[in-house]
């Protein structure tokens, strides 16, 4: 079942744990997962306007690579997650 | 700040081997004249005091930053800016040694570099690296760290056709 | 000079020299930069900054200005929409588009000297900046926030009465600290307690400018069916579109960026400044408005690199093994947030294996203007922390520096501080290419005069590049040359190294691309050109719609030679016919006959890429020269390694590695902003800002490392930015072994090395 | 920029008559690499711009018996390019040598360099150690100063509005005369000096004795200054490095710096030391040499 790792902001919510497994064939379902474990932590990771989408400034890398298809990037078994601020290399806000 | 406006200046001078003939403002420099007047977009404003070299252009064969130099000074003199470097339908050396040792990135500063080494092969054919790069030195590049500018002419300093054998400025 | 690290494919064109595409123009004096834009009708503008970085704006008063003759338009932030407060997603940056919007004008308050207040557009430009003096604004000088220490000192002045920052997930309210971020892998304080040595450095970096020598500017017509085009020198020209819709409150589609040539960018030219000034003048005027930033300008009101405060501590065990390091990473962000702080802790470790590791990140908004991406964005003022603290620790425990990087160095399938491991990468390979190298063996000589003293230093890099979505299109012509549209501007040399991967694919010469650069109408999207991505990402879109035209070719010679698809074979440019020997046609010779088979071909590819494929590593080996009596600096040699992946344009890599390696000796040397307590930067000149000059540097010698990057094609990978991430610390650790002294504060000026000195020989 | 008229002069009276017209929101214009850049960047307007290159008295550059007169228009590379001059007045080609790039020694004059009043001046301080005169021209005719006392503050100089300097004097320096110029700047070109010293010395007949020295600092004081009390502490003396630091100490003490961007009071201080030592080093070389000939 794909890894789950939980950064900081997020580990009040998984009481410290780094590293979670959670069932799901994409990352929707890991999200719904997680909720399930975790109350709250949902919310950190949709979009509050559009329930496929990332919340802004975050992006998720699955086995090394950020995905391009938000909440509806399909997973391996074995897939790794990471949730991190998105890395606009060389690029700057605002 | 009302007050009677004061005529342009009227400019006759030689532009890239040309007679030239321009009003401009009296207090309107080379430079501005030369781009916003003239045309020639090829001289660039980098800093417009003086300190980067990228306005660059010839006069009475000195190399001046054509930011310091107001248009109505230009009257009686000869000039000739990136526009003049390359012989009808070809390049000077220095313009193919640039484009063969990669000599360039974005470019800005390219113009301002050529004339100003276009100046000092004149002067000093055999100029070894450190007189290239004393002579260069108020000309700024932020892209290439300078090396293959450098390259560039003292490639053009050795290919440079010698006197009698070839009509020099054609590459 | 190259270090092949294993046989690979042999390619036609790829690591080539071919001249440039544009370099004609170029030398010429013909390529049209931004501020070279002519059209019928064309008016000029100028901006009013504040003088003050913090200030109320309690009234503008433009009616003298509007009456003056020649003035065509003048405009305040009362002429822009009130952008919502709503976050916008432009791709690659997330920003407020209420900071967006007030960034490009003050609306209440101006939050950083030289803030634009109000713009005026005239029939010249000095009619506009003589009509610059005839606004009165009144303001009510506030206290500004110029330091990181001021910034978070309790009951510090606020910057944004609204901002709301975010500290690891908690809402913090009234407060300059826009973000804390933190990374923590394994059990640092375990890892200490392993540690036989124990190093800490606190370093303090300056705010330093890309120091592009083509000011920005800007041309806008907005036309009465409400079209706005918009000509600028951008390295985003599709994030500038959508910044200018975010901004000015209009559908995306209603607007088209031009990009013209751009006169260096280094990350500075990505976001919007005089943009929505000269649309709104020229729909108040009806007529296309330029306007130019001038040099001070540029320096006061554009976004450098932040300065910041960065402390590291790393431990090693008796083997010289690294058990644990900590980072916390202060930027000021300037008056809005985004001090690339999370690139910053992505990088600050990423050259070494480290089980046990802690990284904070503060993004700190101060009353200077809001910085920008700078080559390799926050990773160069991290790395200076962590690479002078690992040369103190080979010091202390007697190691060699690059004996060190290649026992800790990090490697395929470790894991960043962030988390995600390492695909395939060139730390170690660059390490040994300067330990292999001429100038590692070398000795460092005598000083030239009894007063001086030499020092060699080393250093390690890293920046990990972005991917992203491009798009190219590709038309063969039916004299074999092809054309190749991009969306992707070109700063460097980008139309020759993607030109050139299409032309690998094609079999044709580099010369027989012709690449254009087009506006935001005429292509697919393309992300910015920034993230060390054009040659990396635009290059794989070229590769892609160079394989459609082939198959389709192979198609076309089908068709020609009545056989089945299946049988037409490629090679080196040419097509066969497996089955009937003789049947063959070159690239060219084929391409005449595509009218016939079907009509002329035109592809595009287009790649949305998920990654950089692990990022560039470089390390940097320096020698310096010391005066002991004014603290000047020569740097007699430097050798910079950078993994290229594949070198796709020999000639333009090492120009990135050159051009990195001389900005960032001019971080470490002199660049500095120099501000003054009200906030007012007094150095902001070509003059004073003191960037290298041909007389400050000596050659670079580089060496190309190639190990292939898994996720393009040919092995590529992005390496415009590595470069400016060694430079500081090598020349900290060099002038550490002329002098015994460690300097921690960037820049490493003469005065600050002569107080060094003296606090040395005081104690 | 505040619109003004430029007027090419072709004599003194014609430019006096029009600064005399103007008041003070006239100046003149010689190379134009500072005034330019003053009134774009708004530090004063003016109503005209009087250029003085067409004036042949300030034009000019005369090298005779009673020693040599720069026009105040002379760009500085026709005084190092100018082999007789360089021999003769090294202190002075020093810094006509390294005033900001080729570009700028196209067009700067040392008589720019004076009128700019500036405390950092490079050219100022080799005219003071080579006790040069300033020729001003007025309505009611010409007058000559030293150059020491020329500048009163930065940017300010004894000259009244409708008075304009038409040449240098510097008088021919006698034999075993020495002379140099450095400035310290971080880069290597196109920089402003954090601190510059030029010195000068004559030796005795013997070359083991000073028999007079001058010593000018710039950037330690409002303007470029003359340092009397390391260069007096040097008469007698020989031409030594200890006598060149123990003067360089003095000089030191006679510095009043500020703390700006561009150096500490310690480091100019520290700078002037050490530009002394060097700079009379030099000039003892030169003076030794110029002897030996």
């Amino acid at each position: 079942m794909p890894t789950v790792f939980i950064a900081m902001p997020l580990r009040r919510f998984t009481g410290g744990q780094a590293t979670v497994q959670v069932p799901g064939a994409t990352l929707r379902e890991v999200v719904e997962n997680l909720e399930v474990s975790f109350p709250g932590v949902k919310a950190r990771l949709v979009d509050e306007d559009d329930p496929d989408k990332l919340p802004p400034g975050l992006s998720a890398i699955v086995d090394g690579e950020a995905t391009v298809l938000g909440l509806r990037q399909p997973l391996e078994p074995d897939s790794e997650v990471h949730f991190l601020p998105a890395i606009a290399g060389g690029a700057d806000a605002p | 700040m009302t007050q009677a406006p004061i005529a342009k200046a009227h400019v006759r001078c030689e532009l890239n081997g040309q007679p030239v003939e321009f009003l401009a403002d009296q207090h309107m420099s080379l430079l501005e004249a030369l781009r916003e007047v003239l045309d020639m977009t090829g001289t660039k404003e980098g800093c417009n005091d003086g300190n980067c070299g990228a306005c660059t252009v010839t006069m009475d064969g000195r190399i001046v930053d054509s930011c310091l130099v107001l248009a109505p000074e230009a009257d009686g003199r000869r000039l000739e800016t990136i526009e003049g470097v390359a012989p009808p339908g070809g390049l000077h050396p220095l313009q193919q040694a640039f484009l063969e040792e990669a000599a360039l990135q974005c470019g800005i500063c390219t113009p301002g570099f050529l004339v100003a080494a276009k100046a000092l092969l004149e002067r000093e054919p055999a100029a070894d690296e450190h007189r290239i790069r004393h002579w260069l030195a108020g000309n700024l590049c932020r892209c290439t760290g300078y090396d293959k500018i450098v390259r560039a002419v003292l490639r053009a300093e050795a290919e440079q056709p010698k006197p009698r054998a070839r009509r020099s400025g054609t590459a | 000079m190259t270090s092949k690290t294993e046989p690979k494919r042999k390619f036609r064109v790829v690591g080539t020299r071919p001249i440039r595409h544009d370099g004609w123009d170029k030398v010429l004096g013909r390529a049209a930069y931004g501020a070279d834009v002519k059209l019928p009708g064309l008016v000029h503008g100028a901006v009013l900054r504040s003088p003050h970085a913090h200030a109320r704006i309690v009234k503008i008063d433009t009616a003298k200005a509007e009456k003056a003759p020649g003035v065509l338009a003048v405009m305040t932030a009362a002429d822009m929409p009130v952008a919502a407060s709503q976050v916008l997603d432009l791709g690659e940056e997330v920003t407020n588009a209420t900071y967006a919007s007030d960034r490009v004008m003050a609306r209440a308050k101006a939050v950083y000297n030289g803030h634009p207040v109000a713009a005026v557009a005239a029939v010249d430009l000095n009619t506009a900046l003589e009509a610059l003096t005839l606004i009165d604004v009144v303001y009510e000088v506030l206290t500004p926030v110029v330091t990181i220490e001021q910034a978070m000192a309790p009951g510090a002045p606020l910057v944004h009465d609204d901002l709301v920052g975010d500290d690891i997930g908690e809402r913090v309210e009234h407060t300059n600290v826009a973000e804390h971020i933190r990374y923590e892998v394994g059990d640092p304080e375990a890892g200490f307690a392993e540690a036989s040595t124990i190093v800490e450095l606190e370093c303090r970096l300056s705010r330093a400018h890309q120091g592009y020598i083509e000011p920005q500017t800007a041309t806008a017509f907005w036309s009465q069916d409400g079209k706005l085009t918009v000509w600028t020198s951008t390295q985003a020209s599709f994030g500038q579109r959508d910044a200018l819709a975010g901004v000015l409150m209009r559908p995306v589609s209603s607007i088209k960026v031009v990009p013209m040539e751009i006169g260096g960018g280094f990350g500075g030219k990505i976001g919007i400044y005089l943009e929505p000034l000269a649309a709104v003048l020229s729909r108040k005027c009806g007529r296309p408005v330029k306007l130019v930033m001038e040099r001070r300008a540029v320096f006061d009101a554009t976004g450098p690199a932040p300065g910041g405060i960065v402390r590291v501590k790393m431990g090693v065990d008796d083997k010289g093994l690294i058990t644990a390091a900590t980072a916390d990473i202060r930027y000021g962000a300037g008056a809005y947030p985004g001090a690339q702080i999370n690139p910053a802790s992505v990088c600050v470790f990423a050259s070494y294996r480290i089980a046990n590791a802690r990284v904070d990140g503060y993004d700190i908004v101060i009353n200077l203007s809001k910085t920008s991406a700078y080559r390799a964005p926050g990773a160069p003022q991290a790395t200076f922390a962590t690479e002078t603290v690992v040369d103190e620790i080979c010091r202390r425990i007697g190691m060699d520096p690059a004996e060190f990087r290649l026992l800790n160095a990090s490697k395929e399938g470790d894991r960043r501080v962030d988390g995600p491991a390492f695909p395939r990468i060139g730390n170690v390979e660059v390490v040994e290419a300067i330990k292999g190298s001429a100038h590692y063996r070398s000795k460092l000589g005598p000083a030239s005069s009894p007063a001086k003293k030499r020092g060699r230093g080393m250093a390690s890099g890293f920046w990990q590049g972005i991917g992203g979505k491009s798009t190219v299109t590709i038309s063969v012509n039916n004299d074999g040359v092809v054309s190749l549209i991009e969306g992707s501007v070109d700063i460097g040399g980008t139309r020759a190294s993607i030109a050139m991967q299409a032309a690998e694919v094609l079999g044709i010469a580099a010369e027989d691309v012709h690449p254009s650069v087009v506006d935001t109408d005429s292509i697919g999207h393309t992300d910015l050109t920034a993230g060390s991505r054009t040659t990396y990402a635009t290059g794989a879109a070229a590769i892609k719609a160079a394989e459609q035209v082939v198959e389709e070719m192979k198609n076309r010679a089908a068709l020609a030679w009545e056989t089945d698809a299946g049988n037409v074979r490629f090679e080196d440019g040419v097509f066969s016919n497996a089955v009937a020997k003789g049947q063959r046609l070159t690239f060219k010779e084929l391409s005449g006959k595509l009218g016939a088979t079907g009509g002329q071909i035109s592809t595009t590819g287009v790649v949305n890429l998920r990654g950089s494929g692990g990022g560039s590593f470089a390390a940097h080996l320096v020698d310096v020269e010391v005066d002991t009596e004014t603290g000047k600096v020569e740097i007699l040699r430097y050798t910079a390694a950078q993994d290229a992946g594949k070198a796709v344009h020999p000639a333009y890599v090492e120009g990135q590695m050159e051009g990195g390696a001389v900005q960032g000796i001019g971080w470490a040397l002199n660049e500095e902003y120099v501000v003054g307590d009200d906030g007012v930067m007094q150095n902001a000149s070509f003059l004073d800002y003191r960037m290298p000059t041909t007389l400050d540097v000596p050659t670079i010698e580089t060496i190309i490392v190639e190990v292939p990057n898994e996720r393009h094609p040919f092995g590529v990978r992005g390496i415009g930015e590595t470069g400016i991430v060694p430079p500081m610390p090598a020349i900290s650790n060099a002038l550490r072994d002329a002098l015994g002294v460690r300097l921690t504060e960037l820049p490493m000026k003469p005065g600050r090395i002569m107080a060094a000195l003296k606090a040395q020989a005081a104690s | 920029m505040h619109p003004f008229r430029y007027v090419a002069a072709s004599s003194i009276d014609e430019a006096v008559a029009v600064l005399r017209e103007h008041g003070a929101r006239a100046r003149c214009l010689a190379g134009g690499t500072d005034i330019l850049v003053q009134l774009r960047g708004g530090r004063y307007e003016l109503d005209a711009l009087v250029d003085v290159k067409g004036v042949p008295e300030a034009s000019a550059m005369r090298l005779g018996r009673a020693g040599l007169d720069i026009g105040a228009a002379v760009p500085c590379y026709r005084i190092y390019e100018d082999a007789k001059v360089a021999a003769a007045y090294p202190g002075i080609v020093d810094a006509a040598s390294l005033i900001g790039g080729i570009q700028i020694q196209s067009r700067a004059s040392l008589g720019g360099n004076l009128c700019n009043a500036a405390p950092s001046a490079d050219g100022i301080g080799p005219l003071l150690v080579h006790d040069a005169t300033v020729v001003i021209a007025g309505p009611t005719g010409t007058r000559t100063v030293p150059v020491d006392g020329f500048c009163t503050a930065p940017g300010s100089t004894v000259l009244d509005d409708d008075e304009l300097v038409v040449s240098v004097h510097v008088p021919r320096p006698p034999t075993r005369f020495g002379a140099a110029y450095e400035r310290f700047i971080p880069r290597n070109e196109m920089d402003i000096a954090i601190v510059g010293v030029a010195s000068s010395l004559v030796l005795d007949r013997s070359g083991k004795r000073i028999e007079s020295a001058r010593i000018a600092l710039a950037s330690v004081a409002p303007t470029p200054i003359v340092a009397s009390k390391a260069a007096a502490s040097l008469i007698g003396e020989p031409p030594s490095e200890e006598a060149f630091r123990a003067a360089g100490e003095i000089a030191a003490g006679e510095a009043s710096p500020i703390d700006d961007m561009r150096g500490t009071i310690d480091q100019r201080r520290d700078l002037v030391r050490v530009l002394t030592r060097r700079t009379l080093a030099l000039a003892a070389q030169r003076a030794s040499a110029g002897a030996a000939r």
